[in-house]
């Protein structure tokens, strides 16, 4: 008992969505005033362990203590009483609201008539212990991710949560950013709290968590003390074998411009300035990758190259045409394949056939339409070349896509959007949540089009790999380019800072 | 002109036979709605229960569209022998019925397209509209009438006259106005219509819509201390507003249902003989009574108002109101009716005299109404 | 028009527009918890139905009023049900709500046509406020059930807007995902909001039948239930616009009549609930303004825990 | 306290499954209704027969039963077209009496003396254009300013409603109706044929059903029914793919608009005749398609079966009113409680349920 009791423990816990096993027999244990890290890749079943422990999922198997004793976690209100907080990936923010009014919302001692008025002292209190400067009356909507994220936490301290959950902190800050969170982690953790950090960033991993518990494929892989550990041997674990081998990378002959970008400015959905006068070329036979934090107008510059968001100042060139503000088909008609980030939602039709899918950017192309009819004859034939091509497992072509894995569902994608000899490929995010081999196989078919002739954008979250397969890359920070620089005479650290905002030295190699 | 009514002979009273009569109503409203459909309903009722011999059936809120499906399906479906159709937007295709069915009887209320087996009759209330106009003439303090009208159509502007000729008898300097509801039966806009038309003035109220709303508005009204007269229409209505109901229009279908059945069922109607058939009743053949409730032609409550006010009647000389209301009931009663309130002479609302003196508006005069007498100060929507 | 008449017509406006009233602030809760409830119609006129028998029955408007309250909330849990529960299309289940009421109310009422009320719901006036002129009339002369509407607007305002359980609700109707990780019972709350748009729906009904007409008559509601949706976007989800719009609308009902002396067509002016409704619908919608206005983020859109 | 049942997510519901549930559904909502019947002291099954026989029994019930599918089928195979494309058109009543309200002015103003051969489908067409108009201007709406379909597409059906009636009390008023709310009578060229004694205006019925075939054609065969697809599964995919949003909404507007308004064209010239207050030419229709519509489960050719029978069911509500004097009303409680079952049977159908085993 008493030291020795775990703050949390999780045992054998199991948990199946449709088609996977997120959690396979987990055992998990935390520690009251440790930094706890949950590391694995992504789709490892983190975030399902700890939407588990805070009482969003329901394990199919399992048992939960928490200090010792046996719990049933019903609803995240019963986690809360439990005192177990959680910061989710995805901001849980009312964003009409007040700062108040979401630190109110569900908690429990506060009075019935102007509940907002009651916390509003304590949010000040709070944010002077931790150095933030936070405005109880200020609306969601106006602040920034890293404020978001400490109304968050803050509203786990206000529940009085002796377990912090924070899923994925850093995705959304700059590395400053991210400093001043660890800190207020370790702040925490001297406080007697316990807090679980889940990360697939083995350097934040080392630099700010006691131990580590590693998934990998919804197993748990092993817990070691960070100060005995090694990132490598971490990455090893996660992966499940020796990792860092090099792609083959032939050389090839840059071309001439396809994509040129003078001057784009543009909003992002809530009418603020989200791209700044981005100036970019991507030739023929290169991969320019985009690197830089999460938030930084990433997705915006490739919305407007891909015709799904309006340029409201510059000009956007293909191949010496100007596509600006044309809309997504004429830029599609003219070779540019999209990988979109948010495959599932931008990608494909779940309810929808997988032939269906597979012509969604041709549908209307000599090859699937004869007049106003589609002959489904082609399109069959088209489907099932493409399967075979392109390893899609699948039992027929007429398969819905909602029956795919996230694996083949990203193979389907990426068999449509290379099907016609594209131009440009615009790849986001293209092997964020796949396993080891179709992150291969989606690494070989982007070099594939480079040495076809393509001019490819990457944007990615994942330095190494954007290091890895490009020719140039260009780091992003606050909607412009802050830097362009040779892959092969990259400076990680020079490229850390950029995307902190902080170096915009090596605009040169442009 | 057709023929005016088969009164003369008196109802036969025929044997119990083997066959049944089945006779088919078709309703435009439900039969609660208290006022038009009700009343049939009664009828309907009283005779199920009076003949022997006879089977009823009916279906209510029958939209006019539809008349000729339901009369379909009676004739094919539940095998009747005589359908009766009571609203006047049946009246196409009641004859398209009798061309389609010509060995069935058919009788439809209110119209004036007949066929050699289509026969039409109505109880008509302008005697008695006129009769309350007497008192509303009398009783009104602001000199300023109103009337809750529910379409425009002769019938009803036929009313509104009888009506303004009664309140203007006694009461020249008052005025008669109008609103139209474009609907039988809604009493939220009844409501709202009698409404607006008390924030005008108006203190005597009388409608066509087939609810006691109007009366229940006077009542409140009364009851808060502002006195408004309203009379009932077709049903008794007088428990709805005691204080306010002066006294109303009832009407006793079943008077004219009986004559038309009994004729019917003893082989005197037949679907050869119709073309001429045509009920036209009124005070004389005792289809329709005043009242605000069956016995009670004036509310105790304002006999003494009634009686106070008296008028010079150039042929009755100086005569109370009351005197002069039951004067009139009595003439317009007898077998040879020696009194109609439309006997000119008779002026339109611009002045211009439609019936001249001493001539009575002929039936198809009255039938075919489209103009207000003097004293209306509303428009009849074009 | 004269002043008398104008001024009648704003004071009809009143118990005119107070059936709006009622079922837009229930709506107006059931959307704001994430819930679009089209059986307003059907809630209303089984509010009238059961509103008007218990009156009849027992003589008693008030327990008329309570009866029709819960015939309203019965309805409603069904709503609530399929579409909190078995999470089905919210539009086609308030249809098919407002079908069922219409017609389970048609043959509940069937033997309540044309039978007279034995009581009255009649004005209250309040003693001495109500001899102030113009206001005594505009506030102080009206029926309970109108001076209900008077307290409950702003009681249901500030429960919206200042309390805690205001604060879920909206929470419910924002973001479930959020306030459900925050412990709040977004089905306990969309069940509860839902079943209270219902009570009031049901009260607004029986005011037709029980106060208004009185009278039991099928299909009495008449739209009303519809424009009662219409208003909560009017009203831009707040009580408060809420008493605006009812009796703005109630006024346009009763000014049919005063204006069809000058000739107006009756017809034309009835469209005019609808062609407002369209035209604020217009200035209410947009991106930006969606943010500060208050169309709740997740209407119509069920919520699941674990559904992705 | 958790029930021994266990739910599991299905991603793809069998096709025999869908249908056993809507089958299902349906004779769950007859017991339901039944109960209803027995406690207001109807006999359910004696009720039920008659009206089955009333509907589909005889010559006479089958021919009214067609009569009304006709405008059932035409508007709700519209309305599928919409509801694919996740477009709400409540308002297809409105664009029936719009559609009505054109061929009447086309009968009776435009082309009085027309021959027959001119003037019906003059009427068609101009029935289809109003109600393609007037279902365009919610949808305009929707794609100019966002604005929510549902409201605005219902406000249209008062706004409709209203308008109608202004006509038929007013300026169309018929000058032989004594002052009576409808137009004059068609002339003899203006009316359809009907089918010997029946009242099936059997042109309008051909129409119905080619086009419920052209609509399957549209939606699974060409390349437009793939963008209405596509946008309506998934309007994100839809945008990425540059299917253009703006153009499938307006497009689908006009499809169930201007169905809903042929609808309306088969009403007035194959039964009434003439117009008529809005309440007599559509008792409903437009909302009633709504259900046929989700009953076909959206499918063109299924809504032809289910628009035969709820033609049979709205039918077998005339037994009510005719020979049981139940209000006309019931109906529309038949039509709500099937629907319920029916999109609750839909969700279940997403669940394979089964019983759990005791927990260890
Ligand atoms: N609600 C859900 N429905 C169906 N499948 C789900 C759901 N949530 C998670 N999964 C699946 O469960 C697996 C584990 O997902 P989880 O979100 O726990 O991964 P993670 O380790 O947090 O990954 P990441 O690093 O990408 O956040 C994945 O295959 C995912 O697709
Ligand atoms: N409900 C289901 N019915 C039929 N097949 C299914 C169902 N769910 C999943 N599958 C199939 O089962 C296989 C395993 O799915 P899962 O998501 O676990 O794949 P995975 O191993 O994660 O693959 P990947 O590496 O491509 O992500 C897939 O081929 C998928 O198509
Ligand atoms: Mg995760
Ligand atoms: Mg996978």
């Amino acid at each position: 008992m008493g030291a020795e009791t775990p703050a949390i423990e999780m045992r054998n816990i199991v948990k199946r969505f449709p088609g996977v096993i997120a959690n396979d027999h987990v055992t998990f244990t935390a520690r009251a005033g440790e930094v706890h890290a949950l590391l694995g890749e992504n789709g490892a079943g983190k975030t399902t362990l700890m939407n588990i422990l805070y009482g969003l999922y329901h394990p199919d198997e399992g048992d939960i203590y928490v200090h010792g004793r046996r719990v049933t976690i019903h609803s995240p209100r019963d986690a809360i009483a439990l005192g177990i907080g959680m910061v989710h990936q995805h901001f849980m923010l009312v964003h009409s609201h007040t700062v108040a009014e979401n630190a109110v919302l569900g908690l429990a001692g506060t009075p019935f008539l102007r509940p907002a008025q009651s916390v509003r002292e304590q949010i000040v209190a709070l944010s002077e212990r931790y150095r933030w400067h936070i405005n109880p009356d200020a609306y969601i909507w106006q602040l920034s991710a890293g404020e978001q994220q400490r109304v968050e936490i803050l509203k786990a301290l206000l529940r009085g949560a002796r377990v912090l959950i924070l899923d994925e902190p850093t995705s959304m800050l700059t590395p400053g950013e991210a400093r001043q969170l660890f800190a207020v982690m370790r702040q925490m953790a001297a406080e007697g709290r316990t807090v679980i950090f889940i990360s697939h960033k083995l350097e934040e991993v080392m630099e700010v968590s006691d131990r580590v518990t590693v998934l990998r494929r919804g197993r748990v892989v092993g817990t070691v003390a960070t100060r005995d550990t090694s990132p490598h041997e971490l990455a090893r674990m996660m992966v499940g074998r020796e990792v860092l081998f090099r792609l083959e990378k032939k050389p090839v002959q840059r071309g001439e411009v396809v994509l040129r970008l003078e001057g784009v400015t543009a909003l992002n959905d809530l009418n603020l300035p989200a791209l700044k006068e981005v100036s970019l070329d991507v030739h023929a036979g290169e991969i320019v990758g985009i690197a830089g934090v999460a938030g930084n107008g990433q997705k915006e510059l490739v919305e407007v190259i891909t015709g799904l968001r309006p340029v409201i100042q510059g000009r956007i060139f293909l191949d010496g045409e100007e596509i600006t503000n044309r809309d997504a088909r004429f830029i599609g008609k003219r070779g540019v394949a999209h990988v979109p980030e948010d495959r599932v939602h931008m990608g494909v039709v779940p309810n929808l056939s997988v032939a269906e899918n597979l012509i969604l950017k041709y549908y209307d192309t000599p090859s699937f339409a004869r007049g106003w009819f589609l002959d489904l004859q082609a399109v069959t034939t088209f489907a099932q070349q493409k399967v075979k091509e392109y390893q899609i497992r699948t039992p027929t072509v007429h398969t819905p896509v909602k029956l795919l894995s996230g694996g083949n569902i990203q193979r389907l994608i990426l068999a449509r959007e290379l099907a016609f000899q594209p131009r440009l490929v615009v790849a986001a995010h293209p092997t964020s949540g796949l396993d080891v081999g179709a992150m291969e196989h989606v690494r070989q078919l982007l070099l594939r089009q480079r040495e076809e002739g393509a001019a490819i954008l990457l944007v990615s979250e994942d330095l190494d790999e954007v290091l890895e397969l490009s020719d140039r890359v260009a780091v992003m920070f606050g909607g412009r380019i802050v830097g362009v620089v040779d892959a092969s005479e990259a400076d990680v650290e020079a490229i850390g800072a950029m995307m902190a905002g902080l170096n915009t030295t090596a605009e040169a190699a442009a | 002109a057709p023929q005016q009514t088969p009164t003369p002979q008196p109802t036969p009273q025929p044997e119990a036979k083997e066959k049944k009569l089945k006779a088919a109503f078709i309703y435009v409203g439900p039969i609660g709605d208290y006022g038009w459909t009700h009343a049939h309903e009664v009828a309907r009722r009283y005779l199920e229960e009076r003949y022997p011999w006879l089977e009823t059936t009916y279906a209510e809120s029958v939209p006019e569209g539809d008349a000729m499906r339901f009369i379909d399906r009676y004739i094919q479906e539940e095998n009747a022998d005589i359908v009766f159709t009571t609203s006047f937007g049946y009246m196409d295709d009641t004859i398209r019925a009798g061309e389609k069915y010509p060995d069935k009887i058919f009788f439809h209320c209110s119209g004036y397209k007949r066929r050699q087996n289509v026969g039409t009759y109505f109880a008509e209330l302008y005697q008695l509209f006129y009769l309350n106009g007497l008192m509303a003439g009398a009783l009104t303090q602001t000199n300023k009438v109103g009337y809750v009208a529910a379409h425009p159509i002769p019938e009803v502007v036929r009313h509104i006259n009888a009506f303004a000729l009664g309140v203007r008898e006694v009461n020249p300097e008052a005025t008669i106005d109008v609103r139209w509801l474009f609907s039988w039966f809604d009493p939220a806009k009844a409501r709202e219509a009698a409404e607006s038309l008390i924030a005008t003035g108006v203190d005597a109220l009388t409608f066509t819509e087939d609810s006691p709303t109007v009366i229940e508005v006077g009542q409140e009204y009364t009851e808060k201390g502002q006195p408004v007269y309203t009379f009932g229409h077709y049903s008794p209505m007088q428990q709805f507003g005691p204080d306010s109901v002066v006294s109303g229009r009832l009407v006793r279908w079943e008077v004219i249902y009986e004559d038309i059945l009994a004729k019917v069922y003893a082989g005197v109607y037949t679907p050869e003989n119709l073309a001429d058939v045509d009920y036209w009743w009124m005070l004389k053949e005792k289809t329709v009574e005043l009242g605000g409730e069956f016995g009670v032609p004036i509310n105790p409550k304002f006999e003494d108002a009634l009686k106070a006010k008296t008028v010079n009647d150039p042929l009755l000389g100086e005569i109370s109101v009351y005197d002069l209301i039951f004067e009139r009931l009595k003439a317009m009663s007898e077998p040879t009716v020696v009194f109609d309130p439309f006997t000119g002479p008779i002026k339109d609302q611009n002045g211009n005299v439609r019936i001249p003196e001493g001539r009575r508006a002929t039936h198809d005069e009255l039938w075919t109404i489209d103009w207000f007498v003097e004293g209306i100060v509303a428009e009849i929507p074009r | 028009m004269d002043w008398q008449v104008f001024w009648t017509a704003v004071l009809a406006a009143i118990p005119a527009g107070t059936p709006y009233l009622y079922a837009t602030l229930g709506e107006i809760y059931a959307e704001r918890s994430g819930i679009l409830n089209l059986g307003v119609e059907g809630m209303m006129i089984m509010g009238a139905v059961v509103g008007f028998g218990v009156t009849l029955s027992t003589g008693n408007p008030w327990l008329g009023f309570a009866a029709a309250a819960l015939a309203g909330a019965l309805l409603a849990l069904i709503h609530a049900f399929v579409s909190i529960t078995l999470r089905a299309n919210q539009i086609i289940s308030g249809l098919a709500l407002t079908m069922f009421g219409l017609g389970l109310s048609g043959l509940l009422g069937r033997r309540y046509i044309g039978t007279p009320l034995p009581v009255r719901v009649r004005e209250v006036p309040i003693p001495i406020l109500s001899d102030i002129p113009l206001v005594g009339d505009l506030l102080f002369n009206h029926d309970p059930i109108v001076y209900l509407s008077f307290v409950l607007v702003p009681v249901l305002g500030f429960l919206l807007f200042h309390t805690r359980l205001g604060i879920s609700i909206r929470s419910v109707g924002e973001n479930p995902a959020t306030a459900d990780a925050m412990g709040v019972n977004v089905f306990r709350v969309r069940y509860l909001c839902t079943v209270w748009g219902g009570v009031l729906a049901g009260i607004a009904g029986a005011y037709l039948s029980i106060v208004y007409a009185p009278a039991w008559i099928e299909g009495m509601t008449a739209g009303a239930g519809w424009i009662a949706i219409a208003l909560t976007i009017f009203a831009l989800w707040s009580p408060y616009r809420a008493l605006v719009g009812a009796y703005l609308f109630g006024g346009v009902k009763v000014l049919q009549y005063r204006l069809q002396p000058l000739g107006v067509s009756p017809n034309l002016l009835n469209t005019l609930p609808f062609v407002l409704t369209i035209l604020v619908l217009l200035m209410a919608t947009g991106e930006v303004r969606r943010r500060r206005i208050g169309m709740p983020a997740a209407l119509g859109i069920p919520y699941s825990r674990e559904e992705r | 306290m958790t029930l021994p049942i266990r739910a599991e997510r299905r991603l793809v519901v069998p096709r025999t499954v869908a249908l056993t549930a809507v089958t299902l559904s349906v004779l769950v909502a007859l017991v339901v209704i039944g109960i209803v019947f027995t406690l207001a002291g109807i006999p359910p099954l004696a009720t039920y027969a008659r009206m089955f026989r009333g509907a589909f029994g005889s010559t006479y019930g089958l021919s009214e039963t067609l009569v009304k599918t006709i405008p059932l089928l035409l508007t709700s195979v519209g309305l599928a077209v919409a509801f694919r494309a996740l477009v709400w058109n409540i308002g297809a009543e409105g664009q029936l009496l719009m559609g009505a309200t054109a061929a009447t002015w086309v009968a009776l103003f435009l082309l009085p003396d027309a021959p027959s051969w001119v003037l019906l489908p003059a009427m068609f067409l101009a029935g289809f254009i109003a109600g393609a108009l007037w279902a365009l201007i919610p949808a305009f709406l929707k794609v100019r300013f966002q604005t929510n379909e549902v409201i605005t597409t219902l406000m249209t059906v008062y706004i409709a409603e209203e308008f109608v009636n202004y006509l038929v009390y007013g300026p169309w008023k018929g000058a032989a109706e004594w002052g009576f709310p409808y137009t004059d009578r068609f002339p003899e060229a203006a009316q359809l044929p009907v089918l010997g004694a029946t009242r099936i205006h059997y042109p309008t019925l051909l129409l119905g059903l080619i086009l419920a075939a052209l609509m399957y054609v549209l939606l699974h065969h060409t390349k437009l029914g793939y963008e209405i697809r596509v946008t309506g599964e998934n309007p994100l995919a839809a945008r990425y793919a540059g299917i253009d949003a703006r153009r499938i909404i307006l497009f689908v507007m006009l499809i169930s608009g201007g169905l809903a308004g042929l609808a309306g064209v088969g009403e007035v010239a194959g039964v009434h005749h003439r117009l008529r207050y809005a309440r007599g030419i559509s008792a409903g229709y437009g909302f009633t398609a709504i259900i046929v519509a989700w009953l076909g489960r959206l499918h063109p050719l299924a809504i032809i079966v289910a628009s035969f029978l709820f033609g049979g069911l709205l039918v077998g509500g005339d037994v009510l009113q005719v020979s049981l004097n139940l209000p006309v009303a019931t109906i529309d409680m038949f039509n709500g409680v099937i629907l319920f079952f029916v999109i609750a049977a839909e969700i279940l159908t997403r669940y394979k349920i089964s019983v759990r085993s005791k927990e260890a």
